[in-house]
């Protein structure tokens, strides 16, 4: 019963975020509001069971990624002025789209659902102890290498960044070098040649 | 010592090759060229020795046919094809012909060239040009043959453009190489056809096969040709175009754009008589094939008196000759047509001698004018140049054939056979009459020549050209060759055609006709003697008696002379049939590749592949929204598919 | 026999230099230094260790030899398989024999030579695997693969109207490869296998055989140059460096004559057979077409493309001869092809050094100035021609022999190819050598000794292989026999069926 | 009154279609658009975990801190992307923002 009051609770409240964080108009609010949906997520995912994944999500993906988000979101200035018109030649389409699908999608998950006990929800988690132990095993053994090529795509990324943002910086800034300027001479830098006909410059 | 016959004049041929490259270089070259002179001249001096001696050698020991391997040149599924060098008394005989007439021709350059620059690559060629004539006929098989028989054309091309600063020898010399190379694909359809016949390309196979496969057809698109005759004229169409027959000529008379002594060397020994060679070799199935001979008669009766005829109106000394020689081309394959391989054999040995003395000779007369070459702008050079002028004589009357001379006993022994032939079709008729008719001709041409430029007052400008007697050296050369041209006849007939023949040809495979000297028919002695009288008689009327008389003759009969003044406008039917079509299509092939053949190829596709992207890219709006519509729409898609079409559920 | 995987090494060794130019830096000069002696260093060990196994052959088995396999996908058995027989290994060596030319006799770029170089060697690593392979899959691969670095020499190194021309090539090619990897995607599906030696004993039915033939005889035609498939080789030639003018004549049209006798002869007899008159129509257009347009072309490196064209038809109408003396004829020609052409490339380069033109009217008369040039011109004029005692008789006559047998009537249409050559060089010698020298010639300097012995090693092979044939037809004769017989083979299975 | 799979499916996947209307109706800022897709995340994470509950199975918890590691990535290289693209063009309209277009 408790479990239910849970459920209801933080289910509705993580479906309101996350209307909130696609319509509200400053992103600032929209950033805030996905924080407070990634709490009720986690909120969630304890009730499933998943109280490591729960930390995880809050701590690293909530204190460092959404903060970052943040953080960025608000360096640049992104709140814009003018109105646009909300709906354009294919909203319509596209809205129709998105229900039929949605039709479609739990038409299948109803019909998928039917034939299996839709009660068991807790079976023998609890038997098995301490859950990260057992995420730990199961990651570092089972699963290295994925982990390894998590570790690659992380690092990727960060190289990938700095160099996106170093390569900017560099093309941007031209700055004036007076002492190579001064040291250049006419002969280095300009030269007079006897153009052949036929044969070019070489 | 057999080699050195073939590797001397090659070996001098990389000397004077490689000093011809240094000479250039050098301010003063004269020790050089001199030196290249030497080495040219020993060597084939020495291989004509050779020859001469392994001849003797031959005779004294009665061999018949000595073969020296060289080595496999190629082999290819059952195509064997050797590098071997096969002398019998006629190749030997050949040989020495090629090296002696080769052999005075380098010693004569170095008079006639000597201010040249580059008298060692000159003498290069002519050693090349030597051994490559050597090479084809010490050949054992027919590709073999085809080594020297390219290389020639090749010389004659390098010797005719020898002066390349002027335009005319670089024509000349492509038309001369272009013409020998078309003949050249009757060669090569004649060698892969006698492979297809017998399997093998040696002369001592086909020779001994040949009569068996006579009967042999294949057929292209449902019409039977008979092997043989395939074949025979296949290879007449390359024996045609090398010894300058008819409507294959063109190329020889321009080929007197080549210095002096190439004239000589070509039409004597080496090139020319490549054509005759290779029909003597091949004489089995020339026998065999009568649709072959017929149309040997026809050509070679028309070759002789289209060429003694040109002669006649010709100014250019030099081209008055290579006429005479292609009418005597035409007598030898007059015999061939008849089956007398020995007296077209006969011919070609007797007129080496006097035809080289001719173009020597002529070659001291331009020698002696400063290069002058029009023989109405010379006259009464006989007490300025008293030797060059009997030695002329000489040989004009070898040509002619009067008793005595070389050339009368090769062209009575031609003119007796064919008359003898016992198959007296028209063909026979013809070609009988036309060669006795090209005797009269002959008469008229040659004395006409020696009126026109030793005799008649003198035409030329006295005070620019200094007329002299050469030197000793060009005399030297030209009373051995006349010497030559009066004895060889006498004693040489019994055995070439006369009685003890049999001897010299026994080691060939054609059917031998001996003709002893008391069975020739007298009255085509007197009739031919006659014929010479009357031409002798117009000719001294129209040049010196009555000088208006030519006049009126232009006049009355323009188009004939016109016609046969511009040698029945041959030239101009080439240039106007072959030439500029072919030239004109050229260039519509160059621009429809250029312009429209991708046009409408393969950019029509390039056009068609950039509208359809244009269209597909007009998808593209870069609208991350409508990204995620298409995206979401696939999803969609498939889902729909999944539900409605596979039933999944 | 030799266990070493020497094919291997052939292959990775360019890979080796390519990993080691990329790690070059410095200055220009200094790169370009570098980059050429690598590049010679590394070509000449090819050619050596390609030479030891010339030598090392045995020329009486006709079998492959110098076998590596090493399964790769064994479901549809394609294996990474190398191996030489007699007909290959001549194609290989002299590929080899040319790329050491390029790099030795001419100049790399200076502004990018670390591409330049890298583009060859990884072409010259890809042509060996090419001629190498005993896998279908493995040889579509490699083909392919050597397309790519063709493409940047074209774009980077190229003049005048490069784009164009490079994609022209690109299209052509693509479209080729497409048929070809359809064909082959076919073969594999139908066979379960790729190997190249079960299709020896396998005959597909009369009707595939006849729609795989279609395809990949199409995509060889285009890169052999055959009728209508030809337009991209004027261009490319005209617009590509001229050391990839050489590679292009020398090794990647050949891979179109290679493929034919590789692929089309064991793989689809009966198609072959039947196909001959079709594909004889086809040659005898290339070769009065192209031919006829190179008589009056002023571009010297378009004039030598058409004849390439033109000589190329007659390779690939003798290997349709289907008869010993046809394949063995259009092998030769093949590989003297190339080295002719090179010849004539090389002399090109030297001209150009000189004077930076393509057009014929401006190399006039260089008998006068440039003695030594003009005999090299002339020598390797007459190989083009087909003399005798040079290598482009022999295959020539072999070629036209094999046609002889097999089709009367088309090899006296076929043999006129000797006296349109013969108008070509003639008319090439008359301007380029006999002409009369003008303004620009004038000033010609003859050649350093450096660069006749670039043109010496040329006219030396192609004199030796005029004089002794026989050591190269030696080392073709066992395969190609076997190579026939597996031809009879198939027939004979699809007359039992 | 018992809480299922079947509750625990349907609130993921309310989720998942908030995210979804969110790229699609989103035409203010690509900031906004980088938080649907989150929205999006946050919903197959759950999906995830449901699964991994109901079967007992780990994996399922695996496959969440992949998702969350790639999706960090993909934050990081979105942000700086933002940065320079705002950097040059001064605005995140997503309306403006139609480079792609071919």
């Amino acid at each position: 019963m408790i479990e239910a009051i849970i459920f209801y609770l933080f289910g509705t409240v993580l479906v309101l975020a996350s209307i909130g964080v696609v319509s509200a108009k400053n992103p600032v609010y929209s950033i805030l509001l996905l924080i407070f949906a990634f709490f009720n997520a986690a909120a969630i995912f304890v009730l499933l069971k998943a109280e490591f994944l729960a930390m995880v999500l809050i701590i690293v993906y909530v204190g460092a990624v959404a903060v970052l988000f943040l953080f960025v979101v608000m360096l640049i200035n992104l709140r814009t002025k003018e109105k646009r018109k909300v709906f354009t030649k294919y909203t319509l389409f596209a809205l129709l789209l998105l229900v039929v699908l949605g039709v479609e999608l739990f038409v299948s998950l109803f019909e998928g659902i039917a034939g299996i006990n839709p009660v068991v929800m807790d079976s023998n988690f609890a038997q098995l102890g301490d859950a990260v132990l057992y995420l730990g095993q199961l990651f570092f053994n089972q699963y290295y290498y994925l982990f390894l090529v998590g570790g690659l795509i992380l690092t990727v990324a960060m190289i990938g960044a700095v160099i996106i943002v170093d390569k900017e910086t560099s093309t941007t800034n031209q700055r004036q070098d007076v002492f190579l300027q001064n040291i250049r001479s006419r002969e280095n830098s300009v030269k007079a040649v006897k153009v052949e006909i036929e044969r070019g410059i070489k | 010592m057999i080699w050195s016959i073939i590797l001397l004049p090659f070996l001098a041929f990389l000397a004077a090759g490689i000093i011809s490259i240094f000479s250039n270089k050098l301010e003063n070259s004269n020790s050089l060229n001199f030196l290249a002179w030497l080495i040219t001249t020993i060597a084939t001096g020495l291989s004509a020795v050779f020859s001469l001696w392994f001849l003797m050698n031959m005779i004294k020991m009665e061999e018949t046919t000595i073969v020296y391997e060289l080595h496999d040149w190629f082999i290819s599924g059952n195509l064997i094809v050797n590098l071997d060098f096969v002398f019998d008394k006629l190749v030997i005989i050949m040989v020495f012909v090629v090296a002696f007439i080769s052999f005075l021709v380098h010693f004569y350059s170095y008079f006639y060239i000597a201010k040249e620059d580059n008298l060692a690559r000159f003498q290069a060629y002519l050693s090349l040009f030597t051994f490559s004539m050597i090479m084809l006929v010490t050949s054992s098989n027919l590709i073999q043959m085809f080594i020297g028989w390219e290389l020639i054309s090749f010389c004659s091309y390098l010797l005719i453009v020898f002066w390349y600063k002027a335009e005319a020898p670089k024509k000349a010399s492509a038309k001369a190489f272009l013409v020998n190379r078309f003949a050249d694909i009757g060669y090569l359809l004649g060698t892969f056809a006698i492979f297809a016949l017998i399997g093998s390309v040696n002369f001592a196979d086909i020779n001994l096969a040949v009569a068996n496969v006579a009967w042999v057809h294949f057929n292209i698109f449902g019409i039977d040709i008979s092997y043989i005759d395939f074949i025979a004229i296949s290879f007449l169409l390359a024996a045609f175009a090398k010894s300058s027959q008819i409507i294959l000529h063109i190329w020889l008379p321009d080929a007197m754009e080549a210095p002096t002594p190439v004239s000589a060397l070509l039409h004597a020994a080496t090139m020319v008589t490549a054509g005759v060679f290779l029909v003597i070799k091949l004489a089995p199935i020339y026998e065999l094939s009568g649709l072959a001979r017929n149309i040997i008669l026809v050509f070679a009766g028309i070759t002789a008196l289209y060429g003694a005829l040109v002669a006649c109106m010709q100014k250019d000394i030099k081209r008055i000759i290579a006429y005479s020689t292609m009418s005597q081309l035409g007598y030898m394959f007059l015999a061939i047509g008849v089956g007398a391989f020995s007296a077209a054999f006969f011919h070609l040995f007797t007129h080496a001698f006097f035809k080289a003395l001719l173009f020597l000779g002529a070659g001291s007369v331009i020698h002696g004018m400063n290069g002058e070459q029009n023989i109405n702008k010379m006259g009464n050079l006989w007490r300025k140049m008293p030797l060059t002028y009997i030695c002329m004589v000489v040989g004009f009357l070898a040509l002619i054939g009067i008793p005595g001379f070389a050339g009368f006993y090769s062209k009575e022994a031609i003119l007796n056979y064919i008359y003898k032939d016992e198959i007296l079709s028209n063909y026979v008729k013809f070609a009988y009459y036309s060669a006795i008719i090209a005797v009269f001709f002959t008469s008229f041409y040659s004395l006409r020549l020696i009126i026109n430029v030793f005799h008649l007052k003198e035409n030329y400008n006295k005070e620019h050209i200094h007329v002299h007697e050469s030197p000793l050296g060009i005399l030297v050369v030209l009373v051995t060759l006349a010497i030559l041209s009066v004895l060889t006849g006498t004693f040489l007939y019994d055995s070439f055609v006369g009685e003890t023949s049999q001897f010299l040809w026994s080691d060939l495979y054609f059917t031998i006709k001996t003709l002893p000297k008391d069975t020739l028919e007298h009255h085509i002695e007197y009739l031919t003697l006659g014929l010479v009288v009357f031409a002798f008689l117009l000719t001294y009327v129209i040049y010196i008696r009555e000088k208006g008389l030519s006049n009126k003759m232009k006049k009355t009969f323009p188009s004939v002379y016109n016609l046969v003044l511009n040698k029945f406008y041959f030239d101009e039917i080439y240039e106007y049939c072959i030439v500029n079509p072919s030239l004109k299509i050229s260039r519509m092939f160059g621009k429809f590749d250029d312009n429209l053949y991708d046009k409408y190829g393969i950019n029509v596709l390039a056009s068609f592949m950039y509208r359809i992207s244009r269209t597909f890219s007009s998808l593209q709006t870069g609208f991350i929204n409508f990204y995620a519509v298409v995206m979401v729409l696939g999803v969609f898609l498939i889902l729909t598919y999944c539900f409605f079409i596979l039933g999944i559920k | 026999m030799f266990s070493m995987p020497i094919l291997s090494f052939l292959i990775f060794l360019p890979i080796v230099a390519i990993l080691i130019i990329l790690t070059i830096r410095g200055e220009q000069e200094l790169i370009a230094k570098s980059v050429k002696y690598i590049t010679i260093l590394t070509s000449v060990i090819h050619l050596v260790l390609c030479l030891y196994i010339l030598f090392s052959f045995i020329k009486i088995d006709g079998d492959y030899q110098f076998v590596e396999k090493i399964a790769l996908i064994p479901s549809i058995d394609f294996n990474y398989y190398l191996g030489v027989d007699g007909i290959s290994l001549l194609f290989l060596v002299f590929s080899s024999l040319l790329f050491l030319m390029i790099f030795l006799f001419i100049e790399i770029p200076q502004n990018n030579a670390k591409l330049y170089a890298i583009s060859f060697l990884a072409i010259l690593s890809f042509s060996v695997g090419t001629f190498a392979s005993l896998d279908l899959i493995l040889f579509y691969l490699f083909y392919e693969a050597s397309m790519i670095p063709v493409f940047f020499l074209m774009g980077v190194f190229g003049s005048g109207n490069k784009l164009y021309s490079t994609f022209k090539f690109m299209m052509y090619t693509v479209a080729g490869s497409m048929l070809m990897i359809i064909a082959i995607i076919a073969m594999v599906a139908i066979t379960k296998s790729s190997s190249m030696q079960f299709f020896d004993t396998f005959a597909f039915d009369y009707k595939v055989q006849v729609y795989l033939f279609t395809a990949i005889f199409i995509a060889l035609a285009i890169k052999s140059g055959i009728f209508p498939f030809h337009s991209w080789l004027p261009d490319t030639y005209e617009t590509s460096p001229l050391s990839l003018n050489i590679i292009l004549s020398g090794v990647l049209m050949k891979y179109g004559v290679y493929g034919m006798i590789r692929i089309l002869i064991p793989m689809f007899p009966l198609a072959m057979f039947d196909a001959s008159t079709y594909i004889y129509i086809l040659s005898i257009i290339t070769l009065f077409y192209a031919g006829f347009i190179a008589f009056t072309e002023s571009n010297i490196k378009k004039l030598f493309a058409y004849f390439s064209l033109s000589h190329l038809a007659l390779i690939v109408a003798a290997i349709f001869s289907l008869n010993t003396q046809g394949i063995e004829g259009a092998i030769f020609q093949a590989i003297s092809h190339s080295t002719y052409t090179a010849g004539i490339f090389l002399v090109i380069v030297y001209l150009k050094a000189r004077l930076d033109s393509n057009n014929k009217e401006y190399f006039m008369g260089l008998a006068t100035p440039m003695p030594i040039l003009s005999i090299f011109i002339v020598l390797i004029g007459l190989a083009n021609i087909g003399l005798p005692l040079t290598n482009g008789f022999v295959g020539e006559f072999l070629s036209l022999l094999g046609i002889f047998q097999h089709n009367r009537f088309f090899a006296i249409l076929f043999c006129f190819t000797i006296l349109i050559s013969a108008v070509v060089i003639i008319r090439f010698n008359r301007y380029v050598v006999f002409g009369n020298v003008n303004e620009y010639t004038k000033s010609f300097k003859d050649i350093n000794f450096y660069e006749i012995t670039g043109l010496s090693i040329i006219v030396l092979v192609i004199i030796i292989m005029g004089v002794y044939p026989d050591i190269f037809l030696d080392i073709m004769h066992s395969s190609v026999s076997k190579l026939m017989e597996s031809f009879k083979n198939g027939i004979i299975i699809q007359n039992d069926i | 009154m018992e809480i299922t799979i079947f509750h625990y499916l349907i609130l993921s996947g309310l989720v998942f279609f908030i995210g979804i209307f969110g790229i699609f109706l989103n035409r203010k800022s690509i900031v906004s658009l980088i938080m649907s897709v989150e929205v999006i995340f946050l919903a197959i994470n759950i999906n995830f975990i449901i699964f991994s509950n109901y079967w007992s199975d780990f994996k399922g918890q695996i496959f969440v801190l992949f998702i969350l590691t790639v999706s960090a990535t993909e934050i990081a290289i979105a942000l700086v992307a933002l940065i320079v693209y705002f950097n040059s063009r001064f605005t995140t309209v997503v309306d403006d923002l139609s480079n792609l277009r071919g």
